[in-house]
């Protein structure tokens, strides 16, 4: 593994998402410190200082209730990361077992494992996680929660095929041979080599996951005021949106960033991971 | 081949779109229909139980035996299907001669027996604001145009049946009419304007009803209404500044300013009877608490909410009333915004801040309340005291705040009279109810109840008697600080320019289209 | 001297990779006459299929010709030999199934190809498809060709493929590979059928393979290359009576040790039997009908002999082996031990006195597992807790497969096919295993490693007193190795016996038809 | 292959069953009651009291469930609490809106992705792959919200090219028939000849679909060049290439079919994505379609719309999927058995 990872941080354009997200999440951990006007984060108000566009003092202007945008966007990328790697983390520790389950296994646990997950997976996409979310009640981590668990039959689904594959290569067959149980062939050879895709599917995902998250705070469903999320500042813009451009613009900025790292370093990932497309050098 | 020929065609045409595109943007229509953009369908159309966006449609299709002219200096009441009435001296029988040869739109006479069969339909379906006939004991018909009603008690009549809803005459008529017909709209009144046709969730329009009693003398009136249902504020801003619509509803605040500029479009604002207030929990720790209550009341900041948050149409309220209703006293003790006195307020209940959770729930769509609700949340933090926003729909703001275990310390609240007396208000929301339907703050005090009862039946009588008991209950309220008023809202209307005949009347929200007329 | 159809002079071909250029041809030269059958002959690798490439313009994005100029009769077509792409050059691939689109019927795909080249008309190309196939002996055309792909076997497919490289009338036929992925008795009937065209066709013929057998009765001349440089070339009776260059002795040595009466075995063993596998029948149900992988197999391994299994692919010995090894349930039929005392136990689930070896050296060892964890898996499997036990039993075991120790901490994919194939042995040897099943173990490797891997086998059957059951589809080796070995054929063990018995008199005619595909013994 | 459609059918039946039982169960436990959003806003408890056996809400779930599995059979989806009306006449206004939308932003989105997807391919590492690449890039990177409202910022605040919203102007629409109803607006106005219809229907669906679509293009862009990789690398590819084919000529004689398989499964994938997507794009173009009307009903827990709203979406998702199995049997013969 350490050698793929040396190979990705070579890379172009794997080092700047890279930096990108490292620096988004250090500039958001540190801004409360930083910034002069930390308590906005907390909620304060001030209407005297209200609808001004990007200026010096405020470099991404200010929003209605005059709290600067700036240090609410860069305070809002940690719930998004928290979101990201809740949902990713979540949704790999539900499915991956499963999926091995199903994989090595086979026969009618595999059957039943695959009925349930083609039953998730017939939900269109955005569905399934407002349904829970509305259930559990609008919060972060419910949201974290209800997109996990609309998500986690992918990765039954690739760790299933992953381990269909590797459970049919010569070294499984060999090991069977000298008389390895199941467990002990999930655990040496099915799941070290099934990383791979799985990690690759993670990071898509962690971009992916931030834009629905986003969007159910954009409907109500997501983080609650005066919390920062950058879903949540899009939505309280609605009002006069189309004449302070500043508020909406510069937190979906900031999303579109993020989302566009996530994808650029999981396809890095599937380069570098996938012995097939990686060119042979 | 045809098809491929208009296909291709086609394609031409939509190629030429850009260049048309551009030009349509200020259209001004000479066609004699009056356009509303308004934010929301009708749900109900039987004007028995119809208690919300309905009455802009029904206060053209439907008339009331009175109207309550509260425009003027002195409020009035202007004959409607009742030219006069007469009332006995004790106040409990009222005699209505009512206007002759009146039609409704399904064809039938109006007249007495309509008047009963109407009031008595009301009282049994007991819905929306059928209440407000609750005093009537019976109706009389002692003649084809003459109809007395016997009251219970001695209840200002007359207001009652110039109350904004539930007071309209409608055609006995609707009682063969099926619930599914009526869901599909339906409207049988005497007023200028009947139902032609209602698309759900897009447009209702109405046509000009030949035989009004009013006639139709004044030559350009309109003969036809549209009121159409555009969800987005900003789409209804900009159909009134292309021309598209005539009058807007509910344009926010914030985009006002964007409207300023356009001379086409006349922006007002009219004193009106709604005002904004926060309800406070008294059975809800830790608003149980009278300090606590009496810490947020003060932290509460009007002048910055009328400066900053409603920009200028809201006026700071003198009392927990709009101060333009009839009867109307401001009471002298409310809480001024003070910080300091707010903490020691807090040292003063002897509650522990940081153990107690205290959360606010408001309608999520309104800018205004979001705004209130952070300055409250940036003021009580100052103070030691964490609120928890907790934005939501009306309806499911409202349906957790019924039950105590899921209601909220503090709750938004919006009200507007359906009867034109302080009355209205006190009995929606500070009479004891055993289940709540408006006292959302669960308060229940025996001597207001009583206070507001004696008050009620003496309005007719002896309206002094009723405006110092008015003051005196608002005193008390304000006393056990069960409500911080926020701001007294002044009504907006937004129409085009060439369009005249507006006279603002505060007792009723809603337009009567056959007044106004549209100049070249 | 007859006029050359083409003369390549000093031609260098270089390919971009991420790092290095490395070259693939380094001055080549060579003449092809017209009419001749030239056999090139080299190892995988050798650059032989980027010459083909390189005749026909169509070398990889990275790869580009540096120096050497083409020409055809005489004109220099260096820059323009695109243009004779399909015109005057045609090409016959390796792989039949995948040369055409498999999601098209291949009338359809005749038909594009001769519209392209001829412009006919569709009822025109389809009435020469038809004809060529007979030409190739392919039964009812029609019904061929409104199939795809898929549905015909890998003869039938290359015969397709010949007739339609010859339907282009081309001057010119590159086979490249043409009957290596073919079973025997096939290979014999395509290189017969290219062998007729082009006498009737007057085509001059490019015979590219590493099969110095077939090319030695078919070609005119022989080219033999190795790593990118023609190392020798001549007229093929020259080639095999007195080859010049070292590798191209090398290559033949390898041939002559095959065909001789290589294999004595000093003392006759003393018939102690290890294992006796008795009427094994296993049936795979594919969409409704079942087939036979294996019927009535039964065959004895006696104690410190090499038992080899020759078979086609396809024939069931990947699943005999699977059977024997027990990873594999059978439906029928018994796999019985023998212990040393003479009693006997009809094994069903892995035992640990069974190791195996399989052919794909990069396919058997796990790619996240360093080498010491591979050797030390099954001492772990079966118990083994003590470190410094495993660690001291991996070292030992490394250096009898003459392996340094100091490669035991690396990966598998930084080491050769020939280190990789021994580290399989290692893995097999660490818990001493009394028989040893090896799958086809020598196939993927080249020639010369294989007879390294093979002495290392013979020495360690020696050493260890083991017993071998070598299965292939290569008769040369199991002629080198085998005491005693049984034709498996479609499911079935059609005969078994002494290794010379069999090469000499076989009974059965498949067998028969398989020596010959493998020795000539008309020289 | 009749045997295939009827197993794939049967598969289908199942996993709806299963999708309903989910959204039955999960959007019973909404939290609040929904009996007060059946009664409206000035209802008494008795009141209250009678809306609930009416709506049956006072029997156990599982009787509950039992009863509205009949109902469902019937197609009867119950009323909703909200609106008063039968959730299937609301489902069936606004479900041609939403196909609509879904339909155009599906086009649009293959349109563009599938020849720059082959352009890239073909010209792979070069300025044209790399700036192909990064729109695929950046259309998976876009919150389809945020878009939305920044196009309306440019297209209606700046250059007022295009409307704000809606999907047409009323008054257009109302003084002119349409001889067809197929529900597609833009097909039935232009097939009756009403010019006006059709041109202030193209200018509102512009946006939405523009916003819809970008997603999407990410995903059929990066499909079809990959895939269109993978056919170049294939053998029989080189085969053309021997008999004087130009890769152009190659692929549109023959390799184009290898390239439709991977990109029409993908199509399926992107139809969900597009559905999910109109939750939140018919909220800010205020496009009267299932997406908005499922947004409100689940924030009012008007649990019958929720169910029927989600067996609709998950019905035309898994019945588009069904149908793009079957296109993939027709274009690849070896799925054939």
């Amino acid at each position: 593994m350490h050698m793929a990872l040396q190979s990705i941080l070579s890379r172009k354009n794997a080092m700047i998402p890279g930096v990108f997200l490292l620096l988004l999440l250090f500039s958001s951990v540190l801004i409360p410190y930083v910034s002069p006007y930390a308590e906005d984060i907390r909620g304060a108000v001030h209407f005297e200082a209200g609808n001004q566009g990007p200026s010096l003092q405020h470099w991404f202007g200010t929003d209605a209730a005059g709290r600067d945008i700036f240090t609410l966007t860069i305070r809002a990328g940690l719930s998004s990361l928290k979101v990201a790697l809740g949902v990713v983390i979540l949704a790999v520790l539900l499915g991956v077992p499963l999926g091995l389950l199903a994989g090595t296994i086979g026969r009618w646990v595999d059957e039943i494992i695959m009925r349930i997950t083609d039953g998730f997976l017939a939900f269109p996409p955005l569905i399934l996680p407002l349904t829970i979310t509305a259930v559990l009640g609008p919060s972060l981590n419910n949201v974290i929660i209800g997109i996990a668990v609309s998500w986690f039959p992918w990765y039954v689904r690739i760790a299933r095929s992953q381990a269909l594959v590797i459970r049919s290569m010569d070294y499984v067959l060999l090991s069977k041979s000298m008389g390895s149980g199941n467990i002990h062939v999930m655990k040496k050879h099915i799941l070290p080599n099934s990383l791979s895709p799985i990690i690759v599917q993670a990071s898509i995902d962690a971009g992916y996951a931030i834009l629905i998250s986003a969007g159910l705070s954009f409907i109500g469903l997501g983080a609650q005021p005066p919390e920062a999320e950058w879903g949540l500042l899009i939505t309280q813009s609605r009002a006069q949106f189309l004449n302070h451009w500043w508020v909406v613009t510069f937190p979906g900025l900031f999303i579109v960033g993020t989302v566009l790292s996530f994808n650029m370093i999981g396809d890095e990932l599937r380069n570098v991971l996938n012995p097939k497309l990686a060119d042979q050098s | 081949m045809k098809i491929w020929q208009s296909i291709i065609c086609s394609a031409i045409a939509t190629a030429a779109l850009p260049l048309e595109l551009s030009c349509t943007s200020a259209t001004t229509r000479t066609d004699n229909t009056f356009i509303i953009a308004t934010y929301d369908d009708v749900k109900d159309w039987d004007p028995a139980t119809a208690f919300s966006l309905e009455v802009l449609p029904m206060s053209n299709i439907y008339e009331p035996l009175l109207w309550y002219d509260a425009g003027g200096e002195k409020p009035v009441f202007v004959p409607g299907l009742a030219t006069s009435y007469t009332k006995s001296e004790d106040g409990l029988t009222w005699s209505f001669t009512l206007r002759e040869n009146v039609h409704f739109h399904d064809g039938q006479k109006f007249d007495a027996n309509a008047v009963k069969f109407v009031v008595e339909r009301n009282k049994t379906l007991n819905r929306g604001a059928s209440y407000i006939w609750s005093a009537v004991d019976s109706v009389r018909v002692n003649g084809s145009h003459q109809a007395t009603f016997e009251l219970k008690e001695p209840v200002p009549l007359d207001k009652i049946v110039s109350s904004q809803y539930g007071a309209w005459m409608y055609s006995p008529g609707i009682a063969h009419v099926s619930t599914d017909s009526m869901r599909n709209g339906f409207g049988a009144g005497t007023g200028p304007y009947q139902l032609k046709k209602w698309i759900r969730n897009s447009h209702i329009t109405l046509d000009k009803f030949d035989n009004y009693w009013g006639g139709w003398g004044n030559k350009n009136n309109f003969n036809s209404v549209q009121i159409q249902v555009i969800s987005e504020s900003s789409t209804r801003l900009q159909m009134v500044e292309s021309g598209l619509a005539d009058y807007a509803v509910l344009i926010p605040i914030q985009l006002l300013d964007l409207l300023e500029q356009n001379p086409d479009v006349s922006v007002s604002y009219h004193p009106a009877w709604i005002n904004h207030f926060y309800l406070l929990n008294t059975k809800k720790s830790p608003t149980d608490n009278i300090w606590v209550r009496r810490a947020i009341a003060a932290s509460l900041d009007r002048s910055t909410l009328s400066e900053y948050v409603y920009r200028g149409i809201a006026k700071e309220p003198e009392g927990l009333l709009p101060p333009n209703i009839p009867l109307f006293d401001a009471p002298d003790s409310l809480v001024q915004f003070n910080l300091s006195k707010a903490s020691n307020y807090l040292k003063k209940s002897g509650i522990d801040p940081n153990h107690n959770r205290l959360d606010i729930s408001y309608v999520s769509t309104s800018e205004e309340y979001r705004l209130t609700a952070l300055m409250l949340l940036d003021n009580l933090r100052k103070i030691g005291l964490e609120l928890t926003l907790k934005p939501g729909l009306w309806s499911t703001n409202w349906d957790k705040a019924k039950y105590l275990d899921t209601a909220p310390n503090i709750i938004s609240m919006a009200w507007w009279p359906t009867v034109s007396s302080p009355a209205d208000w006190f009995f929606g929301l500070y009479r004891s109810q055993d289940v709540p339907l408006f006292n959302l703050s669960y308060y229940s005090n025996t001597a207001v109840d009583s206070l507001l009862e004696s008050a009620w039946y003496q309005e007719s009588r002896f309206p002094d008697v009723a405006k110092k008991a008015y003051k005196s209950i608002q005193e008390i309220l304000i006393d056990d600080c069960v409500v911080i008023p926020a701001a007294d809202l002044s009504v907006q209307s937004i129409h085009r320019s060439n369009i005249t005949g507006f006279r603002n009347n505060p007792a009723y929200s809603t337009l009567l289209v056959y007044n106004l007329e549209r100049r070249e | 001297m007859k006029e050359h159809l083409f003369l390549f002079e000093n031609i260098g071909v270089e390919i971009q990779r991420k790092t290095k250029p490395t070259k693939v041809l380094n001055n080549v030269n060579l003449d092809i006459q017209e009419g001749e059958m030239l056999g090139l002959i080299g190892e995988t690798g050798s650059g032989k299929s980027m010459f083909a490439r390189l005749i026909i313009d169509l070398l990889p994005e990275n790869g580009r010709l540096t120096h050497g100029q083409i020409l055809h009769r005489s004109t220099n077509c260096t820059d323009g030999r695109s243009v004779l792409r399909g015109r005057k050059i045609a090409m016959v691939f390796q792989d039949p199934m995948q040369s055409l689109n498999p999601v098209q019927r291949i009338g359809k795909q005749f038909v594009i190809v001769l519209q392209k080249r001829f412009g006919y008309s569709n009822e025109r190309a389809y009435l020469e498809a038809c004809d060529w196939l007979d030409k190739v002996q392919i039964s009812n055309p029609d019904n061929i060709l409104n199939r795809f792909p898929h549905q015909l076997s890998g003869g039938q497919m290359q015969r397709i493929m010949i007739a339609l490289s010859m339907a282009v009338k081309p001057e010119f036929l590159i086979a490249d590979e043409a009957t290596t992925a073919l079973d025997a008795n096939i290979k014999l009937e395509i290189i017969e059928l290219i062998n007729s065209l082009r006498n009737e066709k007057n085509t001059t013929v490019l015979f590219i393979s590493h099969d110095l057998l077939i090319a030695r009765r078919y070609c005119d001349r022989i080219a033999v290359m190795n790593k990118g440089r023609i190392v020798e070339i001549n007229k093929t009776i020259d080639i095999f009576s007195h080859p010049k260059h070292v590798y191209t002795k090398t290559l033949i040595s390898g041939l002559h040790k095959l065909m001789g009466k290589s294999h004595k075995k000093e003392e006759q063993a003393e018939k102690k039997i290890l294992m006796s596998v008795k009427n094994i029948k296993k049936t795979y149900t594919a969409n409704k009908e079942n087939t036979y992988a294996l019927e009535h197999v039964s065959l004895d391994i006696y104690k410190k002999e090499t038992m080899g299994i020759i078979g086609e692919s396809g024939s069931g010995k990947t699943t005999l082996a699977k059977i024997i090894l027990n990873i594999l349930q059978r439906d029928f039929g018994s796999v019985i031990l023998f212990n040393g005392d003479g009693s006997k136990k009809n094994i069903t689930r892995p035992n640990s006195r069974i190791g195996a070896v399989f052919q794909d050296p990069l396919g058997s060892l796990n790619p996240r597992m360093t080498v010491s964890d591979i050797v030390a898996e099954p001492l772990i499997v079966s118990g083994w807790k003590n470190k410094l036990e495993i660690e001291e039993k991996i070292e030992k075991t490394i250096n009898k497969v003459n392996l340094e120790t100091d490669l035991l901490k690396r990966f598998p994919q930084m080491l050769s096919g020939g280190q990789r194939q021994r580290v399989s042995i290692a893995r097999a040897l660490v818990l001493q295993p009394d028989l040893l099943v090896l799958d086809e173990p020598t196939s993927s490797l080249d020639i010369h490693v294989q007879g390294i891997v093979l002495d290392l086998l013979k020495e360690l059957q020696h050493l260890e007193k083991l017993t071998y059951l070598f299965i292939s589809h290569d008769l040369g080796v199991l002629a080198k190795v085998a005491d005693r070995v049984a034709v498996l054929y479609q499911g079935r063990i059609i005969e078994q016996g002494i290794t010379e018995e069999i090469l000499y008199n076989p009974r059965e005619k498949y067998t028969e038809k398989l020596i010959s595909a493998f020795f000539d013994n008309n020289i | 292959m009749i045997k295939y459609f009827i197993k794939r059918s049967i598969l289908m039946v199942v996993v709806l069953i299963v999708v309903i039982t989910i959204t039955f169960f999960v959007s019973r436990c909404l939290p609040g009651d929904p009996t007060a959003l059946w009664v409206g806003d000035h209802p008494t408890s008795q009141q209250l009291e009678t809306a609930r056996e009416q709506l049956g809400l006072d029997q156990p779930l599982l009787k509950q469930y039992y009863s509205f599995i009949k109902k469902l059979v019937r197609g009867d989806l119950g009323i909703s609490l909200r609106t008063h009306q039968p959730v299937i006449t609301e489902l069936g206004q606004r479900f041609s809106a939403t196909f609509e939308l879904v339909t155009v932003a599906l086009v649009l989105s293959c349109l563009f992705g599938f020849p720059l997807g082959l352009l890239a391919a073909m010209k792979t590492d070069t300025p044209y792959d790399l700036f192909i690449r990064g729109i695929g890039y950046l259309g998976l990177s876009f919150p389809v919200f945020w878009l939305g409202m920044i196009l309306q910022i440019i297209f209606f605040g700046k250059l007022d090219w295009l409307p704000l919203q809606g999907r047409y102007t009323n008054h257009i629409y109302l003084d002119s028939q349409l001889i067809f109803h197929s529900g597609f607006l833009l097909v039935d106005s232009l097939f009756s000849g009403e010019w006006a219809i059709f041109s202030d229907a193209i200018k509102h669906i512009c946006l939405p679909a523009a916003t819809m679509s970008c997603a999407v293009l990410g995903i059929v862009l990066r499909t079809s060049r990959s895939a269109m990789i993978d056919t170049m690398a294939e053998p029989h590819f080189t085969t053309y290439l021997t008999y004087g084919f130009t890769p152009g000529e190659t692929i549109l004689r023959s390799s184009y079919k290898n390239t439709l398989i991977p990109v029409s499964t993908v199509v399926g994938l992107s139809y969900g994505l597009l559905l999910g997507g109109t939750f939140l794009v018919e909220a800010i173009f205020d496009w009267p379609g299932l997406g908005q009307f499922g947004v409100l009903s689940i924030l009012t827990n008007d649990f019958p719309a929720i169910i029927g709203i989600t067996f609709l979406y998950t019905a035309s998702y898994v019945v588009i999927n069904f149908f793009i199995d079957i296109i993939y049997v027709f274009l690849d013969p070896r799925a054939r058995q």
